[in-house]
């Protein structure tokens, strides 16, 4: 049987190489080197897988802000329209829940940092698990500040559809304000909800002794998605909470 | 480190609340979207190891929020309406 | 069935000529750069023909002034199809002052027209030849897009806004009208007759059968049955802005903007009052959304807009000042 | 015995359904998108028939409208955007950068899983009643009125979406981080450069469609009131957000198969690109410029004025960059050694029919002009010369250069240069006749037609059926060369690339060690100065 690297087309072209080591590249007895155990095949060594997933997140996360900024375009473009539609709606969001909220999430980005940061100094595993673990409750706390708002939207009929009722004076764009709140709210608190299933299984991996100084991306890229919710809301809380100057009340 | 970048975020939190009492008219969703993207610089510069990351991972986070303006440059349509006359666009 | 076909619209506006101009122009253009790179495909693909198996290119790495010289010349082209085809649209929205007015209501799936005279008709639109015409067009439903080829105007029917379209018919005749925008199930049925009439026809034509009352005359009566005239009153009592010698004039609003009281004000005025507040009036009156149809939503403007012209009585102390009229 | 490739390393179902594979996911896409494209074309079928006589006979109107709905649907997001990146991206780019897989193997699989998620909800959708609202989903007609399961469909666009971002993930990441030693950023083959643009609309624009259709369902289904005008609500937004990723889209579409003729181009004449850095960055000109052009779909449709300005003037501006890979491909021929072997016909076509298409865009961008062929068959004509001229003419182009690499085999030459020749027939009878019909004034999505354009809807589906045989041809030579093929060798068309230097079809793992790079695709030279081209 022919060497299949010989069997190129025929002509005289082939000068000069594009590849150095054009005989090694060619399939042969595979010769495993000794390399870390989290090494994927495919890459060539830990800094380039490291690399590699540390940038996956980000351009994920450029996906994200993309994917919310439909939601903020819309919401730029109706207020705009509706400035005082807007504030009038907003004034019905309780603003000590919000306030609240916003706390618990930057809370839990510090606990969030600090878990990716036990990891990267090899700290017990218990250390790391208590910190992925406050993070976990912090986001819990937040999700169920926001079930009781949004119990509290359904008892008053501020949900957008036919049970909608607005006693005020701008009916229409209180309607759309709370569209947009549900649906930026309601979106975030997916994120929440995904990125509660993400811990869990970092935290599963921590506890497990995963993670040290030399591995530990998968906590650092999980931490990466946490604070990118976390921004999110920083924008949110404002946009949706506090418009059109609660000094009228 | 973390803990300094925590304090100005909760005063954040507080201003932007504190703020949002007080008249300033038109200036006062300046101050609150300042704030918040002061905020939000923290916590991706510190939180999120920009600050120490590659080149690559600045021009990443900065295109993202590029792009976003390029979304919204979608008000650009509804701020210019009816600025020629009689054709209601 | 296959005689008698087309290859080129007929042109029966003053636009027509316009947006032909700027297509003939484009087609020399493509069909220029189209030959041209065929033709060296065809001459290059001939010329250098692989004669040997192992034979190879030339190997060119490029030539920068060539280069540039393919950019800069396309960008010149297209910067003149920029600026003439801006101008053509520029001026085919714009209506002239002075424009015969015509509303038209499009819903699933026909068009309405109403004339200022009150003559109304459906799927069908008579226009005289050599004035300008202008319509001012609402949907009841979905997005529509009134379409008139021979005429090369085209504009969306919106539903919750109005938009405007005019245009100068130049040739008698009768002409397509269709829906461009899909509209749904019959969308491909939505579609009528322009009967372009000579100025002392059309004037025959819009004599004939039993006109029903003018859009204004029904804004009129709606404005009555509404009760809208008992706050918009010309007397001193009135809690809301007066309305004559409204239209077209500057409105001065609370918190000390101004806005020009056109069609969209007017629209916006009734579907949501609380959007802007004239300056001195309360803001109490409550909003007609879903109480008048797209029609009657364009009778009010009509009858609003009649009422532009009449001298405005004594305003009231902070109410809508005259402002310089926009024609 | 043969030698283990990755064709014949591991064997049954499950095999491939779990491969990480980037080589057997691209297969499994291929099969995908092909059954795809099949489901497409029969809905193009039923609708081209139908126009064959002005009155609306053989469907009803609601049929009708249903039939091109899903067309546009399926064959936009289930065929053209995935088409060259998902199959021919996924196989190639991994080894024209030197690695042994994408950055991310198990999300190249999920992505595929994604995609065909997406794709069940769409046929689901198809097959209970279908949806009438026109691939664009326009509201208020899509929330409010529309007949069929709009939701579900809306959610098969947005699941399907999320397989595009991490198609796109995967290219940036794996050719910012995976090239191998040696291998700068202008010694990457075009094809690479034209995936990587591609890859930035993906990931920046998707989602933002994704939203979009979202609020489309939860306004059918919920109620809500985002785009609603009795709110208030601006149909206008929604056309902004749609056609932010939709114009966009185009380019995904149109990038790849750039990328695509770039590679014949160079391989065909055996010579390398002229101006290599002037169609690279083109490609980024075209996808970063591409974001800003997206008003000029609403230029009648109530958008402000001077917005429209704007958004004319960029449309015209993202023009250039496509004349200037035109232009260059053309010179790429001067003094070549040009060879007429099938990919090199599809080259050869998509020029000639992107050339027309690109410079027909410009009559769209000319906003007085616009107004009069807005939302006509010349609109429907410009984009399927794009797409099919385009798009579908560099895939199969690409399909034909590569097919050897992928499958290890050689089909059948003649009957390949009699589909493009069909093809390309085809494909000009069906479309041409539309430009006329546009500026004649007939409307898109018109189930029934005023007498006069029948003459010019008769050439059209008489074109349909000749491009519909000339699509049938090569499914039938391909299928059979993979069981009867005379086997290929490495290199079979004497191309320069580091896809060329390993065997075909390639093993599992690309390369045994990291090619050390030593130079760009595509440099040809002279075995003595004597021979030459004439």
């Amino acid at each position: 049987m022919p060497n299949p690297h010989t069997e190129h087309f025929p002509g005289p072209f082939h000068d000069p190489p594009l590849v150095a080591n054009l005989d090694a590249i060619q399939p042969h007895e595979h010769v495993a080197l000794p390399h870390h155990p989290r090494l994927q095949h495919h890459f060539d060594d830990m800094a380039q897988q490291i690399e590699a997933s540390t940038l996956g997140m980000w351009v994920f996360l450029v996906t994200e802000i993309m994917f919310f900024g439909g939601l903020f375009a819309a919401y730029l473009v109706y207020r705009h329209a509706n400035p005082e539609g807007f504030a009038e709606a907003s004034h019905h969001l309780n603003v000590t829940w919000g306030t609240v909220n916003t706390i618990v999430l930057i809370v839990s980005s510090l606990t969030m940092a600090l878990a990716v940061r036990s990891a990267q100094i090899s700290a017990p595993a218990k250390t790391q698990v208590a910190w992925i673990g406050a993070t976990m409750l912090l986001g819990t706390t937040f999700l169920g500040v926001k079930a009781i708002e949004y119990t509290d939207k359904f008892t008053h009929h501020l949900v957008p559809g036919p049970n909608f009722r607005w006693e005020g004076k701008h009916p229409a764009p209180a309607e759309i304000f709370y569209s947009l709140y549900f649906c930026m709210t309601g979106l975030h608190a997916i994120h929440m909800i995904i990125g509660l299933g993400i811990m869990s299984v970092i935290g599963v991996m921590a506890w497990r002794r995963q993670f040290d100084e030399d591995y530990y991306t998968p906590v650092e890229i999980a931490g990466l998605y946490w604070h990118f919710v976390d921004i999110v809301w920083i924008f949110l809380f404002p946009l949706l909470y506090l418009i059109g100057g609660h000094f009228r009340e | 480190m973390y803990l300094k970048v925590f304090g100005a975020l909760i005063i954040g939190t507080i201003l932007t609340v504190v703020a949002a009492k007080v008249d300033m008219g038109p200036l006062n969703n300046v101050v609150m979207l300042i704030i918040a993207c002061t905020k939000a610089s923290l916590v991706i510069l510190f939180f999120m190891h920009v600050r120490w990351g590659t080149r690559l991972t600045w021009v990443v986070s900065a295109a993202g929020f590029f792009w976003l303006l390029l979304l919204f440059s979608v008000i650009g349509d509804y701020i210019s309406r009816g600025w020629v006359p009689g054709t209601l666009r | 069935m296959f005689t008698n076909f087309p290859f080129f619209p007929e042109g029966a506006s003053a636009q027509a000529a316009q947006v032909d101009g700027i297509y003939f122009f484009m087609v020399a253009v493509t069909a220029f750069f189209s030959l041209l790179i065929a033709a060296l495909l065809v001459l290059f693909a001939i010329k250098y023909h692989r004669q040997h198996e192992d034979e190879v290119g030339v190997a060119i790495h490029g030539a920068l002034a060539l280069e540039l010289l393919w950019t800069i010349i396309p960008f010149a082209i297209t910067m003149v199809m920029f600026v003439w085809g801006a101008k053509v649209f520029f001026d085919s929205y714009r209506p002239p002052a002075g424009a015969m007015e015509i509303y038209i209501v499009g819903k699933q799936w026909m068009w309405k027209a109403q004339h200022l005279d009150g003559q109304r008709e459906i799927n069908e639109l008579h226009v005289p030849v050599g004035r300008p015409v202008k319509l001012t067009m609402g949907s009841e439903d979905v997005l529509h897009s009134f379409y008139i080829p021979a005429f090369r105007v085209k504009a969306d029917v919106i539903p919750g806004r109005s938009n405007v379209l005019w245009f100068t018919a130049t040739k008698p005749g009768r002409y397509h009208l269709f829906c461009a925008e899909y509209c749904g199930t019959k969308h491909s049925g939505m579609i009528g007759w322009v009967y372009a009439m000579e100025p002392s026809e059309f004037q025959v034509w819009l004599g004939g059968g039993k006109p029903a009352d003018s859009p204004a005359a029904a804004g009129e009566k709606l404005f009555t049955d509404l009760t809208c005239i008992t706050c918009h009153r010309d007397d001193a009592q009135a809690r809301a802005p007066q309305l004559k010698g409204l239209f077209g004039h500057t409105v001065h609003l609370q918190g000390g903007a101004t806005a020009l009281a056109d069609e969209a004000y007017i629209r916006e005025s009734i579907v949501n009052p609380q959007a802007k507040i004239v300056d001195g009036f309360l803001p109490i009156m409550p909003t007609f959304q879903g109480m008048v149809n797209e029609e009657q939503l364009l009778q009010l403007i009509a009858y609003v807009r009649s009422l532009g012209d009449m001298a405005a009585p004594k305003p009231p102390a902070g109410a809508a000042a005259p402002g310089p009229g926009k024609d | 015995m043969d030698t283990l490739n990755y064709l014949n390393n591991g064997h049954g179902l499950k095999s491939w359904l779990l491969t990480k594979d980037h080589k057997r996911i691209a297969l499994l896409y291929l099969a995908s998108i092909t059954g795809f494209f099949v489901i497409g074309g029969f809905f193009a079928l039923l609708v081209r028939l139908e126009l064959l006589t002005p009155a609306g006979d053989l469907l009803t109107s609601e049929t009708y409208n249903k039939m091109f709905t899903m067309h546009g649907v399926v064959m936009v997001f289930f065929f053209l955007i995935p088409s060259i990146p998902a199959t021919l991206g996924n196989f190639l780019i991994p080894i024209m950068v030197g690695a042994k897989d994408l950055a991310f193997p198990r999300i190249n699989l999920l992505s595929w899983y994604i995609y065909v998620l997406g794709g069940i909800f769409t046929l689901v959708a198809a097959m209970s009643g279908g949806v009438d609202t026109g691939w664009t989903f326009y509201t208020p007609y899509s929330t409010a009125a529309a007949n069929g399961h709009v939701i579900t469909a809306a959610l098969g666009v947005f699941i399907t979406g999320f397989s595009s971002i991490l198609t796109g993930l995967n290219f940036i990441v794996t050719i910012h981080r995976m090239r191998a030693p040696g291998l700068t950023w202008f010694r990457l083959p075009l094809f690479v450069w034209s995936h990587y643009a591609t890859s930035l609309i993906m990931i920046l624009g998707t989602p933002v469609i994704a939203i979009t259709v979202l609020l489309v369902a939860a306004e059918r289904g919920l109620h809500f009131g985002i785009f609603d005008p009795a709110l208030g609500g601006d149909p206008v937004l929604f056309q902004h957000l749609f056609w932010f990723y939709s114009h966009p889209a185009v380019y995904i579409m149109i990038l790849p198969a750039m990328g695509v003729i770039s590679e014949i181009v160079q391989a065909f004449t055996r010579k390398n690109i002229f101006g290599y850095s002037f169609v690279a960055f083109s490609s980024l000109a075209i996808a970063i410029i591409g974001f800003l052009v997206w008003g000029h779909h609403i230029f009648v449709a109530g958008q402000s004025v001077y917005a429209g300005m704007v958004f004319s003037f960029l449309s015209f501006v993202v023009a250039i960059p496509s004349a200037i890979k035109v232009f260059n491909w053309t010179a790429t021929i001067y003094k070549g050694s040009v060879s007429f072997d099938s990919p090199m016909l599809y080259a050869f076509g998509f020029i000639g029919l992107f050339t027309i298409g690109g410079l027909t865009g410009l009559f769209l961008a000319s906003m007085g002009l616009d107004i009069h062929v807005h939302d006509t068959y010349f609109v429907v004509a410009h984009f399927h010369y794009i797409m099919v001229g385009g798009a579908i003419m560099g895939y199969l182009g690409g399909l034909h250069y590569w097919w050897p690499k992928i499958s290890g085999r050689r089909y059948s030459e003649p009957w390949a240069k009699f589909s493009a020749l069909m093809i390309f027939v085809g494909f000009n009878l069906t479309f041409f006749p539309q430009f006329i019909a546009g500026y004649l004034g007939m409307p898109r999505r018109y189930h029934a037609y005023p007498p006069e354009f029948q003459v010019l809807n008769v050439a059209s589906t008489l074109g349909a059926s000749i491009l519909a045989v000339g699509y049938v041809i090569p499914l039938i030579y391909f299928a059979y060369s993979l069981v009867a093929g005379e086997k290929s060798v490495n290199d079979p068309w004497g191309a320069r690339g580091l896809e060329w230097e390993i065997p075909s079809p390639p093993p599992t793992e690309n390369f045994t060690v990291s090619p050390i790079v030593t130079g760009g695709t595509h440099q040809y030279v002279y075995p003595s100065k004597e021979v030459g081209v004439a």
